[in-house]
C-alpha cells in the first residue's frame, strides 16, 4: 500500500507536468490546427530564466513572473514571425516550421543561458511529508495545486470571459469566428502566448523536482504529444487526464514491471488504448460527411 | 522539352546524372562521405515520401525500421556468420513482415493518432535496441564487419559513394514505378479521398498496408547501407530524433517529389556540415534556415521551385 | 429479379432516425430517382446502400446476393458505383489519372510487376489511360484530360465524377445529385449521359434536386420525406399523388413537373 | 565521353591541387583534431573537453608551440551522435588534414572513429570510458579515462572494508550507465558482494522514486550503487532521501563534478564515489606527486570559463599533454613517429593519475589512479 502510493504521488507530480504541456498543445492546436513541436522550450525557458535570474540575485518570485513574460513574449514572436507568414500552409508544414522554432530555441539557449543542468530551490523546504508510508516532497503538492490552479483559471477564462468565448468560437469554427467579426488571426496570437505561459508555469513548479537545461524540452514535448493524444486532441480534459494516465503508467511500469522498459510500457498502453478508441479516450467518434 | 521531363523515367536519370557528375567535382573521400550519407538518407526519404507525400499517411517512427536494417547487418553476421548481404536482404525481409504486422492496426488511424502511434512503435524498437545489450551491445553500439564481394574487400569512400549512389538510383526508378502504376494511382487516390478511393473498388487497408511495407523496406536497405559505410552501429540510427529528420527531409524537400527526396535529404546532411564554422550559433541557424525554408517555400524545395518556375514560363 | 433491392434498411444518429425502413429496388436499363425535401436521408440512405454507412437494419441485395454492410470496396467488386454530393474527386491528379483509379478493379494488381514496370504493367497504364481518354469524351471533358483536377471546374469535376464510376464498368450506378451546381447547358448534357448509361444496360438510381431532370429521365421515382418512404411510382403518378403535392412538391413542384412532361 | 571525362577529371585536380595549396600555407601549425559531444544528452562531457582543449592549445601556443611551431585545434560538434562523429573523423583526416586527434566524447562515438583513423594512421587518444576502446589494443587508439570496470573494482574494495555484502543498483540505461552495470555485475561476484535489487532509468528521467521504492524494500540491503552520468544521479540522490534511505550511496565516476553537489543538493552529503585527485586538488597533501597537476589545472580551467572543475575536462587535459610530449618527444608531426611515442609514454603525471602505456596497454592507468571521496558539508573530502 505505501509503494502503491509512493507511485501514484511520483506518477501524479511527473504527470502533472505531462498534462500541462498537453494542454498547451491543445490551446494551440484548437485554434490554430498546429501541432506545436516547440511546447516543451517554453518549459525549459521558464525554468531555465527562472535560474539564471534568481543566480543574478532577482527573487524568485519575480524572476518566476519576469520568466513566465519571457516566455510569452517567445510565444507571441513564434506566431507572429513563424506562423502568421506561413498562414495557409499545410498543416505538415506548420509542424515542421514548429520543429524548427524548437531547434532554434534549444540553440538561442546554448548561447544565452549555457550546456549544464540547473536547479531551483524547493519553495517550501526538501522535507518529505510522511503520508500512509509514502514520503512526499512539499514541492510535489506546489506541482499539484499549481497545475490545478491552472486548469481551473483556464475553465473560467473560458467559460466566463469574452476573450476565452471567441477563442472557443475560433476552435469551434473558424470561418462562422471571423463572420461574427472575431479577429482569429488575434485568438491564434492569443492562444500561442497562453500556451507558452502554461508551460513556463509547468517549468518553473517542476525545476526542483525534475532540475532543467537547454534541451529537456524534446522529450516533454514527446509525452505531452503523445499525452494529448490518449486524452484525443483538442480536448482540453483529454489532455489533463492522458497527461496523468502517462505519468501514472510510467510510475507504475518503472515499479511493478520494468523499469527498462517503463517508457515502453506507457507507449504499449497508448497503442492498445488507440486501437480500441481510434479517437483517444475522450475523442468523439466522428461520422464521415460525404 | 515539357514531354522529356514529364516522362517516368527523368526523374531517375537525373540523380543518376547528378550521381555521375558529382563523383567527378568532389575533391576528397571527406565530401565523398557526405555524398554517400546524402544518397542513403534519400533513399529512406524516398521510401518514407511514398507513404506521406503519395499516399498521405505519416509515420513518426520510421527510425526504427532504418535502425532494425542497420542492426541486422551487424548482428547477423556476427551471430550467425551470415554475410552481409544476405544480413541485409533478411533485415528488409524482417522490417517487411513487422511493417506487414503492424500495419494493418496502426493505419486505421488518421492524422496525428497515426502520428503518435508510429511514434510510439519506433520508440520500441529503439527501446530494445538500446536495451538488448547482449545482442546489440547496447547504447554503446556495436561494430560492422567488412563486406568482402567475392573475396574483395568493400571500403573505401569512393566505394561506397558509387554503391550507395547506384541504390539510391535504383530506389528512384522503383519509386516512379510505382507511382504511375495502378498501385500508385490507387495510393494516390486514397491520400485524396478514402471513400471515393473504396467506391472505386480499393482495399484501403490493404494498399496503405504496401506502402508501408514498401517504405519500411527502403529504410531498412538504407539503414543496412549506412552500417557497412560506418562498420560501426549505435542506437540512434533508430531514435525518435531520427524518425523527425527523416520526416523534416520529406517536408522539406517536398511531399511526394522523388526528386524532393534527394533535395530534402541533401539539405539536412550537408546543412551541418556548413554551419559547424559557426559553433555555438550553429543550432539556432539550422532551426532558423528550416523556418525561412518553409515559410518561403512552403509546398517544399521542389515543388515549390517548380511551380514559381513555370508561373515565370507562363 | 431486381439487380439491387433494398428492404426495410435504417440508420438513427443520435436517437433521430435519418433512414427509417426504406425499400425500393432499381432495375437494369432504368433510371430510378429519389427525390424528397433537403434533410429527407436521400445521401444518407445513398451512404447505406454503398457501404459507407453501416445500417442499423435491413436488408440490401445485388443481384440476387446480400451484400448487406459490406465494405465500399466490396460491392464495387459485385458492380456497385456512386459518385458523390460533395465533390471526392482525386484533386492532386489529373482528369485522366482520376478515370484511370476507377479501372482499379480491371487492371492487373500484381505489385511486383507495378514495382518493375514490367512490360505488362506498362501495357496495362497505356490500356487504362485509353479507356479513361474514351469515357472522358463520353462526358465531354477530352479538352481536361491532362489538367489536374484541381484546378477544374466545378460543373466538370461533377462530369469527372462520373466518368471515374463509369470506368469500373458497373451493373448498378448511384448518381448523388449529378447537376447540381451545373447550368442548363451542363443539366441536358448530364440528362442526356444519364439516359445512354441506362440504356447500355446499367441501373441508375439518382438523387436530384432538379425535378425537370428527374421527371424526364426516371422510369420509377421515390419520395422520401423525413427518412420514411412517402411514394413511389412512375413520374405521372408521383406527381398526381396528393400525399406528395402536399408534403413536398407544393403547386410550384406540380407546374414545374406538368411543364416537365408535357 | 573519355574527353570529357579528362576534362572534369583535371578540373577535379586542379580544385585539389589548389585546396593543397591552401593546407600547404599552413604548415606551419601542426593541425590537431577533436570530435566532440559538445551538445546534445553527453554535453556534460563535451562541454568541458572541448573548453578544456581551447584553452590549452592558446596555453601552449602562448609559450612558443610545439617544436617552434603553433597549435591548430579543429574542434566540431557531433552530439555524441555515432554517425556525425565518423563523417567529422573523416573530415577532420581528409579536409583538415590533422596529424592527430583528441577526443570523442562517448564509446559510441570513439568505436565509430576507430577505423578512420586506423586506416589514416592517425594517432586518435579517446575521451569516453568503455574497455572496449583500447581492449584489444589497437595500432592508433588510446584514452586517458579510467575504464569503469576500475570504478566497480574501486568501489567494491571500500564497500568490503565497510563490511558491506548485500547491495542494490540502480543504472542509467545511457551508454556509461548500462556499461558499467554490465561490468560491476562482471567483478561483483569475486568481492563476495550479492546484488539483491538491480533497477534502471531512463538518461533524461526526471523521477526515479518508484525504482528507489523497489530497491529500498529489498531484503538485507546494505548498500546502493548508481552508475550513470548527467542529471540522472542528482536526481537519483534527491529521491533516495526524500525516501529516506539510510544506507550508503555509492555514485560513479560519471558525477565527479561539483555540479552534481550544487544539483542533489545537501541530499548529496555522506555520498561517496572513486573519481581522480582533481576534485580535491586543494586538499592533498603537499607531498602528493599530483598535486601540482591537479591545482595547476583546475585553478586555469575555474579561472578561463567561471564553472566549476571536473574529471571529464581533466581527461581531455591529459590527452592533449600527452599528445603535446609525445609529439616533443619525437620532434616531427609525423603522425605514425607521434604514435610510436604516445606509446612510450611513461610517468606522465595527469589529471587521472600516473600513466604508464605499452604496446598492449594504451591506457596506462591503474587502480592507485582513484580516490574514494565522500561529500561533507557540501564539499568533496578525501576517504583515504
Amino acid at each position: 500500500m505505501a509503494e502503491f502510493l509512493q507511485f501514484c504521488v511520483s506518477g501524479l507530480t511527473v504527470g502533472a507536468v505531462y498534462a500541462l504541456v498537453a494542454l498547451g498543445f491543445t490551446i494551440i492546436y484548437n485554434a490554430s490546427d498546429v501541432v506545436n513541436f516547440a511546447q516543451g522550450e517554453f518549459v525549459m525557458i521558464g525554468g531555465m530564466a527562472t535560474v539564471f535570474l534568481t543566480a543574478a540575485g532577482v527573487p524568485l518570485p519575480l524572476a518566476a513572473l519576469i520568466a513566465i513574460a519571457a516566455a510569452m513574449v517567445v510565444g507571441l514572436a513564434l506566431h507572429r514571425l513563424a506562423i502568421e507568414p506561413a498562414r495557409g500552409a499545410s498543416p505538415v508544414t506548420l509542424i515542421i516550421i514548429t520543429i524548427g522554432a524548437s531547434i532554434f530555441l534549444r540553440g538561442l539557449a546554448q548561447v544565452v543561458f549555457d550546456r549544464q543542468f540547473h536547479s531551483l530551490p524547493s519553495f517550501s523546504g526538501d522535507t518529505p511529508i510522511q503520508f500512509g508510508g509514502a514520503a512526499i516532497l512539499p514541492q510535489s503538492f506546489w506541482v499539484l495545486a499549481g497545475a490545478g490552479i491552472i486548469v481551473l483559471a483556464l475553465w473560467a477564462f473560458f467559460n466566463r470571459t469574452l476573450l476565452g468565448k471567441a477563442v472557443l468560437a475560433t476552435a469551434a469554427n473558424r470561418l462562422a469566428a471571423r463572420l461574427v467579426g472575431i479577429n482569429t488571426s488575434f485568438v491564434v496570437g492569443f492562444s500561442f502566448v497562453v500556451s507558452a505561459a502554461i508551460g513556463a508555469i509547468a517549468g518553473i513548479l517542476v525545476t526542483p523536482i525534475t532540475l532543467t537545461s537547454y534541451d529537456i524540452g524534446t522529450l516533454l514535448a514527446l509525452k505531452g504529444f503523445a499525452a494529448a493524444m490518449l486524452g484525443g486532441m483538442g480536448n482540453p480534459l483529454g489532455a489533463i487526464v492522458g497527461g496523468l494516465a502517462v505519468g501514472l503508467l510510467e510510475a507504475f511500469g518503472a515499479g511493478y514491471l520494468s523499469s527498462t522498459y517503463k517508457d515502453a510500457i506507457a507507449f504499449i498502453v497508448i497503442l492498445g488504448v488507440l486501437f480500441v478508441m481510434p479517437g483517444g479516450l475522450f475523442g468523439r467518434a466522428s461520422v464521415e460527411r460525404v | 522539352m515539357q514531354a522529356l521531363f514529364s516522362h517516368r523515367l527523368a526523374v531517375p536519370l537525373v540523380i543518376a546524372a547528378l550521381v555521375v557528375a558529382l563523383s567527378f567535382a568532389l575533391p576528397s573521400s571527406f565530401y565523398l562521405r557526405v555524398a554517400a550519407l546524402v544518397w542513403i538518407s534519400a533513399l529512406a526519404v524516398i521510401g518514407l515520401n511514398l507513404l506521406m507525400g503519395y499516399a498521405g499517411q505519416v509515420s513518426l517512427g520510421h527510425a526504427g525500421f532504418f535502425g532494425l536494417g542497420a542492426y541486422a547487418v551487424a548482428v547477423l553476421p556476427a551471430q550467425f556468420s551470415l554475410h552481409p548481404l544476405l544480413a541485409a536482404l533478411a533485415g528488409a525481409l524482417v522490417c517487411g513482415l513487422i511493417a506487414f504486422a503492424v500495419g494493418r492496426p496502426i493505419l486505421k488511424l488518421k492524422g496525428h493518432y497515426l502520428a503518435v502511434a508510429t511514434l510510439g512503435f519506433g520508440i520500441l524498437i529503439a527501446m530494445a535496441i538500446s536495451n538488448e545489450s547482449w545482442l546489440t551491445g547496447g547504447p554503446d553500439g556495436m561494430p560492422v564487419s567488412r563486406m568482402t564481394l567475392f573475396g574483395w574487400r568493400v571500403r573505401g569512400a569512393e566505394t561506397w559513394y558509387w554503391i550507395t549512389g547506384g541504390l539510391l538510383v535504383v530506389g528512384a526508378w522503383i519509386a516512379v514505378n510505382l507511382v504511375a502504376s495502378p498501385t500508385g494511382r490507387a495510393l494516390r487516390a486514397l491520400h485524396d479521398s478514402e471513400v471515393a478511393a473504396r467506391v472505386a473498388g480499393i482495399d484501403v487497408a490493404r494498399y496503405k498496408v504496401r506502402v508501408f511495407v514498401i517504405s519500411a523496406v527502403y529504410a531498412s536497405v538504407a539503414g543496412s547501407s549506412l552500417a557497412l559505410v560506418n562498420g560501426f552501429v549505435t542506437p540512434e540510427t533508430a531514435n525518435f530524433l531520427h524518425s523527425i529528420e527523416l520526416v523534416t527531409m520529406v517536408v522539406v524537400g517536398g511531399m511526394g517529389s522523388i526528386l524532393g527526396s534527394v533535395a530534402g535529404a541533401a539539405i539536412l546532411v550537408v546543412l551541418p556540415q556548413l554551419l559547424t564554422t559557426f559553433h555555438e550559433y550553429e543550432h539556432m541557424l539550422l532551426g532558423l534556415m528550416m523556418m525561412v525554408i518553409m515559410i518561403v517555400l512552403r509546398s517544399g524545395i521542389v515543388p515549390s521551385l517548380a511551380a514559381l518556375f513555370q508561373r515565370r514560363r507562363k | 429479379m431486381s439487380i439491387l433491392s433494398v428492404q426495410d434498411i435504417g440508420i438513427a444518429f443520435g436517437g433521430v432516425r435519418a433512414v427509417d425502413n426504406v425499400s425500393f429496388s432499381a432495375e437494369t436499363g432504368q433510371v430510378f430517382s429519389i427525390i424528397g425535401p433537403n434533410g429527407a436521408g436521400k445521401t444518407t440512405l445513398f451512404n447505406l446502400v454503398s457501404g459507407v454507412y453501416q445500417p442499423k437494419s435491413g436488408q440490401v441485395r445485388l443481384d440476387g446476393e446480400a451484400v448487406t454492410a459490406l465494405e465500399p470496396n466490396r460491392l464495387a467488386e459485385r458492380g456497385l458505383s456512386r459518385t458523390f454530393q460533395n465533390l471526392q474527386v482525386f484533386f492532386r491528379m489529373t482528369a485522366r489519372e482520376n478515370v484511370m483509379v476507377g479501372r482499379h478493379l480491371k487492371e492487373s494488381r500484381g505489385l511486383l510487376a507495378h514495382l518493375l514496370a514490367l512490360p505488362s504493367t506498362l501495357r496495362q497504364n497505356r490500356e487504362s489511360a485509353e479507356i479513361a481518354d474514351t469515357l472522358l469524351s463520353r462526358v465531354g471533358l477530352a479538352d481536361y484530360a491532362d489538367t489536374l483536377a484541381s484546378s477544374m471546374p466545378y460543373g466538370a469535376l461533377k462530369r469527372l465524377e462520373i466518368a471515374r464510376a463509369l470506368a469500373a464498368e458497373p451493373k448498378v450506378l448511384l448518381l448523388d445529385e449529378p447537376a447540381a451546381g451545373c447550368n442548363p447547358v451542363e443539366t441536358e448534357e448530364i440528362e442526356k449521359l444519364i439516359r445512354t448509361i441506362a440504356d447500355d444496360g446499367v441501373a441508375v438510381v439518382l438523387v436530384e434536386h432538379d425535378m425537370k431532370l428527374v421527371m424526364r429521365s426516371s422510369d420509377r421515382v421515390l419520395v422520401l420525406d423525413q427518412g420514411r418512404v412517402l411514394a413511389e411510382g412512375k413520374g405521372a403518378e408521383i406527381r398526381s399523388n396528393p400525399k406528395v403535392i402536399e408534403a413536398y412538391l407544393g403547386t410550384h413542384g406540380t407546374r414545374e413537373a406538368n411543364l416537365a412532361l408535357n | 565521353m573519355t574527353n570529357l571525362k579528362t576534362c572534369l577529371g583535371g578540373a577535379a585536380l586542379l580544385a585539389g591541387a589548389a585546396m593543397f595549396a591552401g593546407t600547404a600555407t599552413a604548415a606551419d601549425t601542426i593541425k590537431i583534431g577533436a570530435s566532440l559531444a559538445v551538445t546534445g544528452p553527453a554535453s556534460f562531457l563535451g562541454d568541458p573537453e572541448a573548453k578544456t582543449l581551447e584553452l590549452y592549445v592558446d596555453k601552449i601556443n602562448k609559450d612558443g608551440g610545439v617544436n617552434g611551431k603553433q597549435l591548430e585545434l579543429i574542434v566540431y560538434d557531433d552530439g555524441g551522435n555515432a554517425n556525425n562523429a565518423r563523417t567529422f573523423a573523416t573530415r577532420l583526416v581528409e579536409d583538415d588534414g590533422i596529424v592527430a586527434m583528441v577526443g570523442g566524447s562517448t564509446t559510441g562515438a570513439t568505436m565509430a572513429m576507430v577505423p578512420v583513423f586506423e586506416d589514416a594512421g592517425i594517432p586518435f587518444i579517446s575521451l569516453a570510458g568503455a574497455v572496449v576502446i583500447i581492449d584489444p589494443v589497437k595500432e592508433f587508439t588510446f584514452k586517458t579515462p579510467h575504464t569503469d570496470r576500475m570504478a566497480c573494482e574501486k568501489i567494491f574494495t571500500d564497500m568490503k572494508a565497510r563490511g558491506i555484502a548485500k547491495i542494490g543498483m540502480i543504472s542509467g540505461t545511457g551508454g556509461f550507465g548500462k556499461s558499467m552495470r554490465g561490468q560491476c555485475l562482471d567483478v561483483v561476484g569475486s568481492y563476495g558482494i550479492e546484488v539483491v535489487a538491480d533497477e534502471t532509468y531512463g538518461p533524461k528521467d526526471s523521477d526515479m522514486t518508484p525504482q528507489l521504492t523497489n530497491i529500498k524494500s529489498a531484503e538485507g540491503l546494505q548498500a546502493v550503487i548508481n552508475p550513470g552520468f548527467g542529471q540522472g544521479p542528482a536526481i537519483v540522490t534527491r529521491n533516495y532521501r526524500q525516501l529516506g534511505i539510510e544506507v550508503p550511496l555509492y555514485q560513479s565516476h560519471g558525477v565527479a563534478s561539483k555540479s552534481f553537489i550544487d544539483l542533489a543538493g545537501d541530499a548529496a552529503e555522506g555520498v561517496r564515489l572513486p573519481a581522480s585527485a582533481l576534485l580535491v586538488a586543494e586538499k592533498l597533501p603537499d607531498s602528493d606527486p599530483q598535486k601540482a597537476v591537479v591545482l595547476g589545472y583546475k585553478t586555469a580551467y575555474e579561472e578561463a570559463t567561471g564553472q566549476p572543475v571536473s574529471t571529464f575536462g581533466g581527461h581531455a587535459y591529459d590527452g592533449l599533454m600527452i599528445l603535446v610530449e609525445a609529439m616533443k618527444r619525437a620532434g616531427s608531426e609525423d603522425p605514425a613517429a607521434i604514435r610510436d611515442e604516445i606509446e612510450k609514454t611513461s610517468g606522465f603525471m595527469g589529471t587521472a593519475g600516473v600513466v604508464n602505456m605499452s604496446a598492449d596497454d594504451h591506457l596506462g592507468l591503474d587502480l592507485s589512479a582513484f580516490r574514494m571521496l565522500e561529500i561533507k558539508d557540501g564539499d568533496w573530502a578525501l576517504v583515504e
